[in-house]
């Protein structure tokens, strides 16, 4: 039964569903309580689950990581939220040391099943530290998965599967897009969604291939539809999971259209945009007709909010890297 | 014997200044003032109070992109901003603005950074205060390594006023959770550096009572590191002033560090972004307005020390001015130029960064004409 | 008053057994022993030695990567390992191999992680004993989580002695600086849960003596979180049984959680790796040689106690078997294949990884008859 | 006036000369003082220099690197010892929100000249978190400088110019090869050195390009060396700088050579190969004859030490993407 949500209330749905399916499901982090976290992701679950399901935590990021691994070791499921991407860091260590290497530790014996949600990305007139796009540090860890959605179905069904999964996920929501619309199969069954892992076309074309993810699959979605203007037909990639990533389907893509550009906010160098142009020009470089371009946030601080609509990217820079791929 | 036995005392709160305007004597803190300086304690308190309500206004406006109200923590920021000397450094939250205002920070700077067109943009050596660190607690460990410099400086203990220096450093009854913070207290305590930690208990970090950070007062993690630490009315200004001046005194000659806790009360929302309704009782606040910081200062030079009605309208116009002034200001700061993000990345440019900056202005350039 | 003036007392250091073996009472830890028990730890104590002392000679062997011995410690290790029950859950370092020994955790898997055959490799449920942990002061916010679930089970304050459980974890004096540790205290505080912090300090963290870390006795840090804290004799294993006993007893009862400073002393080096020479007198040891937590117990036994010599002669004999069967055993461990480094990084290997473990296996085979 | 030199003691020999040339200079970290350091490179300069000026820091990282944030604002210049690279993740958040950002910031009022010292790699036979190679998640970091030295003339230069910059830089120093012996010319002038964020050509040859770093040098350099018995002359870049990245020598030898391999012990995935990969295909893509091919860790966790020759790249596998390359 499919209903309009907001990605917002999508993300509420699910983690509502995952608390009722399974008691072991824990909720985690600054602010879930009462207020219903600053985004308001958690709404009404402690009134509904109770103070012990869903847990105000003192305000330490490491404690709220570290203790979900204890958690985790008891048999517990924990959903852990960050309030802020720039806040991820003081738990960067239990992340990367702890969270990510156990299961691989013990061999197999002792499982991970986190899910640790970061709002990320910029674009809503913040101060520093809320604006920020770290996932390729996370990509880049050996033993994390992780993901972002770019619309309520996936927001919903996405985050249920991620809470579900046996190994840890970093899942990240892109926050400029929780108040966006979208049809959510509320009563859908986990088990027919779509892999987690896998990417999806989201706009067949013919001449050129965009990969994008989380808050810029709109964006490259308008820029596909700008693009229809100068005659040009391109293909949307919605990449959903960064790691693992779903490079096949990726490379299929270029190799029918030969053209490829990949669209982050994050910065670019090291950002996603160098794995999937790696890979792709080893795994399709006979048919890359012109090389991979990136558009991306610059090597620098996510700037000032008076002036991140010109760092960030956008229509204008995206067909600007379309017409450079072909002028090649 | 069982462990979980004792029960810990009730702590004092240190009071000068009682709420309904009563000066009381504290005998471990004397503080010996004239009304005069409790009239220019009052200008500060006021002035500030005006310049965050006008800073709220104008976020409203849609002028700022967030404001962070220091609502009702009037005092316990105004009492230990002038307790500090000029050689003294401070090392704020992102909510100090009455502490900006005693180091003589311009509010318009300020403003410039919840606006949007900086990430802070002053310089912390040019009036001894820190840029605003949002990242919870990640300063009290600038704050100790900057007392650290401080001591190989040899400006500790030498007994002369002008070069003996403190360090002083904010932060909240939240980020007392943090990992950096409970760090500082071990370097500052091992290495007995001359910094003063100075908690504001206000009660909540946005939505969070402070149990759920501590079952016991804050003031109290101190002695388990081994120095002193002590609780103070934070809405009284003359208890901030006083306290903050000995343990800044303590410090500045070698007798090491100390956690002051000011307890007080966010009278408003966290941010313009917050809706406190959701999670407290609008009765706190009542209660609390009773405690009010700047109420208390007036009922006494009024009632106490005879001050007349000239001198509160003077303040009354100068805050005016000041409202004006600022919000003119603040309309009138330019947004950065999009080419500026590159600038200031490094001390000198990369060439990779001058080459995407340069690819960039070509693309700027190339809708120039083109009606963009 | 000065904020600086006030002398913390002298700690008590809870002792039952004296360097000289002989049993004394302390009014607030009785403990109800009999002469088997002690003998029973006498041979925890024996055994943990030699376990220790052979995967030393191992590493000097060539046969370990590193050994971090806990030569010194056993007391303090067998003391706290003892006191818990099956059901709770200990989170120790990298150096609580004594702990482990009462966990009946195989020597020889340990010996497993110090060889590099694996990076840990054992099940933390099947003994209630977590992986050990490497990184400073991570495990005790695990133990806190685990804590927190023992707790929602309803595992805590029930009376009923198989069920109401405890969490015991292990840091030593140089790890009490990191946040991590520090954050761990403030999460068992504010939700009171059934933790017991076990701390043993060594007196050094590598080369540097813990006076780097705290200017007073580490137990003191937890009454500033709100919770007791208490020093005990590390090398006396009867003040370490039944202190343990008692925390942990509070713990599971719903008290809450408490801190032990164990008071100990690291005979040997860091690590196999480490040359304490450089940063140590060895008059130091000397003292601390007088202060053997296994000598104390076999001069009870012998003295006190009456206990005849074949008693010692049958643990030495169990402890010459043990160190055959490990020395075999650790020789025995075989190199993990290169194409398992694939596995259980994920509980279902990624298509991705699948790949780069198909890739490698051709690769891998490609030498195979090419004589590489 | 050249000396034959351990890389280990030529990097003390840069750190005593800095502590002589700069009183501002101040060495903090664990065991940095009496034992000098768990690798002896700080050996002797606490006797030397004092113990205000050589620091034995309490145990926590992100209270080094905090501190020296704080003490870099008060004028001072601080080198940052973490003991091993898998220590590093506790000061994350310090090194990723502060010292990376302050200066940008203050709009370059407040200058961070910060060294963050950080042994790094594996093949030494230790167990966890000691072999890590965590470099990209620094070089994704913008506002950070990311270096690593090869030889012991690189360590010694290197390090004084790092800790005379008045940007962050971390340092990363290849610890397996820290008994590796060179000349080092220790009365040479800072200012005559090769400039810090230069790659240099190690050894040129004409048909393919080998891309290393820090300890992968000398085995790329023995793989060439092993490649010349099939007769295959291979260039070896010495990358030494991994942020700001020296692309034009990399580009340089592939229009030369128009094959590529970069070779790194950290994982494959978001590695520094990755993104030299996508700089390479995007400005020398006439010139690519194949893809760019990367050798590096797997995607997993650094494994144990018995597997871990499988695990890292030698000079077999190095050859056989050089192989790869030839077979397009
Ligand atoms: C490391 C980190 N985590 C989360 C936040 C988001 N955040 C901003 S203010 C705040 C509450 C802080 O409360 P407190 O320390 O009591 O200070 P107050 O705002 O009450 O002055 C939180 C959680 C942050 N700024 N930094
Ligand atoms: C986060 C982190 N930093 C540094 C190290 C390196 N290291 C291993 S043991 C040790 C000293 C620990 O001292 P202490 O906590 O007193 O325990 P002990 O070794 O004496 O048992 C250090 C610095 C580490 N393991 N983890
Ligand atoms: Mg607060
Ligand atoms: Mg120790």
């Amino acid at each position: 039964m499919a209903s309009t949500l907001t990605m917002a209330a999508a993300l509420n749905a699910a983690l509502r569903e995952r608390l009722e399916a399974d008691d072991k499901v824990l909720i985690m982090g600054m602010d879930v309580g009462k207020l219903g976290g600053v985004f308001r992701i958690t709404d009404g679950l402690q009134k509904d689950f109770g103070e012990d399901r869903v847990i105000d935590a003192p305000l330490g990021e490491s404690g709220i990581i570290g203790s979900a691994v204890g958690l985790a070791i008891r048999g517990y499921r924990p959903v852990c939220e960050i309030q802020f991407d720039g806040f991820v860091y003081p738990a960067f260590d239990q992340i990367v040391s702890q969270v990510a290497k156990i299961h691989n530790r013990s061999l197999g014996q002792v499982r991970m099943p986190i899910t640790i949600r970061i709002p990320y990305g910029g674009g809503i007139g913040a101060v520093e530290h809320h604006s920020e796009s770290p996932e390729a540090y996370f990509a880049h860890t050996a033993g994390l998965k992780v993901v972002t959605c770019s619309n309520p179905a996936d927001a919903f069904s996405m985050l249920r599967q991620s809470i579900a999964s046996d190994d840890p996920v970093v899942f990240f929501e892109p926050k400029r897009r929780y108040w966006g619309k979208g049809e959510v199969d509320v009563t859908g069954l986990l088990a027919d969604a779509p892999q987690l892992h896998r990417a999806r076309v989201v706009r067949s074309g013919a001449d050129a291939t965009l990969v994008a993810y989380g808050p810029m699959v709109a964006t490259a979605l308008q820029a596909a539809k700008a693009a229809t203007e100068d005659g040009r037909d391109l293909e949307v990639i919605d990449l959903r999971s960064l790691s693992p990533i779903d490079t096949g389907t990726v490379v299929s893509s270029v190799q029918k259209t030969g053209r490829l550009v990949v669209v982050h906010e994050a910065s670019v160098t090291l950002g996603m945009g160098a794995e999937i142009a790696a890979r792709v020009q080893e795994r399709a470089f006979y048919s890359l007709e012109a090389p991979v371009l990136r558009v991306g946030g610059f090597d620098t601080p996510y700037p000032a909010s008076r002036v991140e609509e010109e760092w960030l990217p956008d229509v204008d820079r995206i067909l600007d890297a379309v017409d450079r791929t072909f002028s090649f | 014997m069982t462990l979980h036995g004792h029960v810990p005392p009730e702590p004092d709160l240190v009071q000068l200044l009682t709420p309904e305007g009563v000066r009381v004597d504290h005998p471990d803190f004397p503080l010996e003032i004239t009304d005069d300086e409790i009239k220019s304690l009052y200008r500060d308190l006021a002035l500030v109070r005006r310049f965050d309500g006008e800073a709220t206004a104008l976020q409203r406006q849609g002028e700022l992109g967030l404001w962070a109200s220091c609502l009702g923590q009037e005092a316990a920021q105004v009492g230990a901003g002038r307790a500090l000397r000029s050689q003294d450094m401070a090392f704020p939250t992102y909510r100090e603005h009455g502490v900006a205002w005693c180091r003589d920070v311009d509010p318009v700077t300020l403003l410039g950074m919840f606006r949007g067109v900086s990430l802070g943009g002053w310089n912390p050596n040019e009036n001894n205060f820190n840029l605003y660190t949002i990242v919870l607690g990640a300063q009290t460990l600038h704050a100790v390594g900057y007392a650290m410099g401080v001591a190989r400086d040899g400006a500790v203990g030498t007994g002369e006023p002008e070069r003996d220096t403190a360090v002083l450093t904010f932060f909240g009854d939240g980020a007392s959770s943090q990992g950096d913070v409970n760090e500082a207290f071990i370097w500052a305590a091992a290495a007995n550096l001359p910094v003063v930690f100075y908690c504001q208990n206000n009660q909540w970090a946005i939505s969070e009572p402070v149990e759920r950070q501590s079952r016991v007062p804050l003031f109290q993690r101190a002695s388990g590191f081994g120095f002193p630490g002590i609780r103070i009315d934070g809405n009284d200004v003359l208890a901030c002033l006083a306290v903050s001046r000995v343990a800044l005194d303590e410090a500045r000659s070698g007798q090491g560090p100390t956690l002051i806790e000011a307890f007080t009360y966010r009278m408003g929302a966290h941010t313009t972004s917050d809706d406190p309704t959701r999670y407290r009782l609008s009765e706190e606040l009542e209660t609390w307005k009773h405690r009010d910081p700047i109420e208390r200062v007036r009922a006494y030079l009024i009632r106490e020390a005879g001050v007349a009605q000239e001198f509160f309208d003077g303040i009354e116009a100068e805050s005016e001015e000041l409202a004006i002034r600022i919000r003119q200001a603040c309309r009138a700061l330019e947004d950065p130029s999009p080419l500026s993000v590159f600038d200031q990345v490094y001390v000198e440019i990369t060439d990779e960064l001058a080459e995407q900056r340069s690819d960039y202005a070509d693309y700027l350039a190339s809708f120039e004409g083109a009606g963009r």
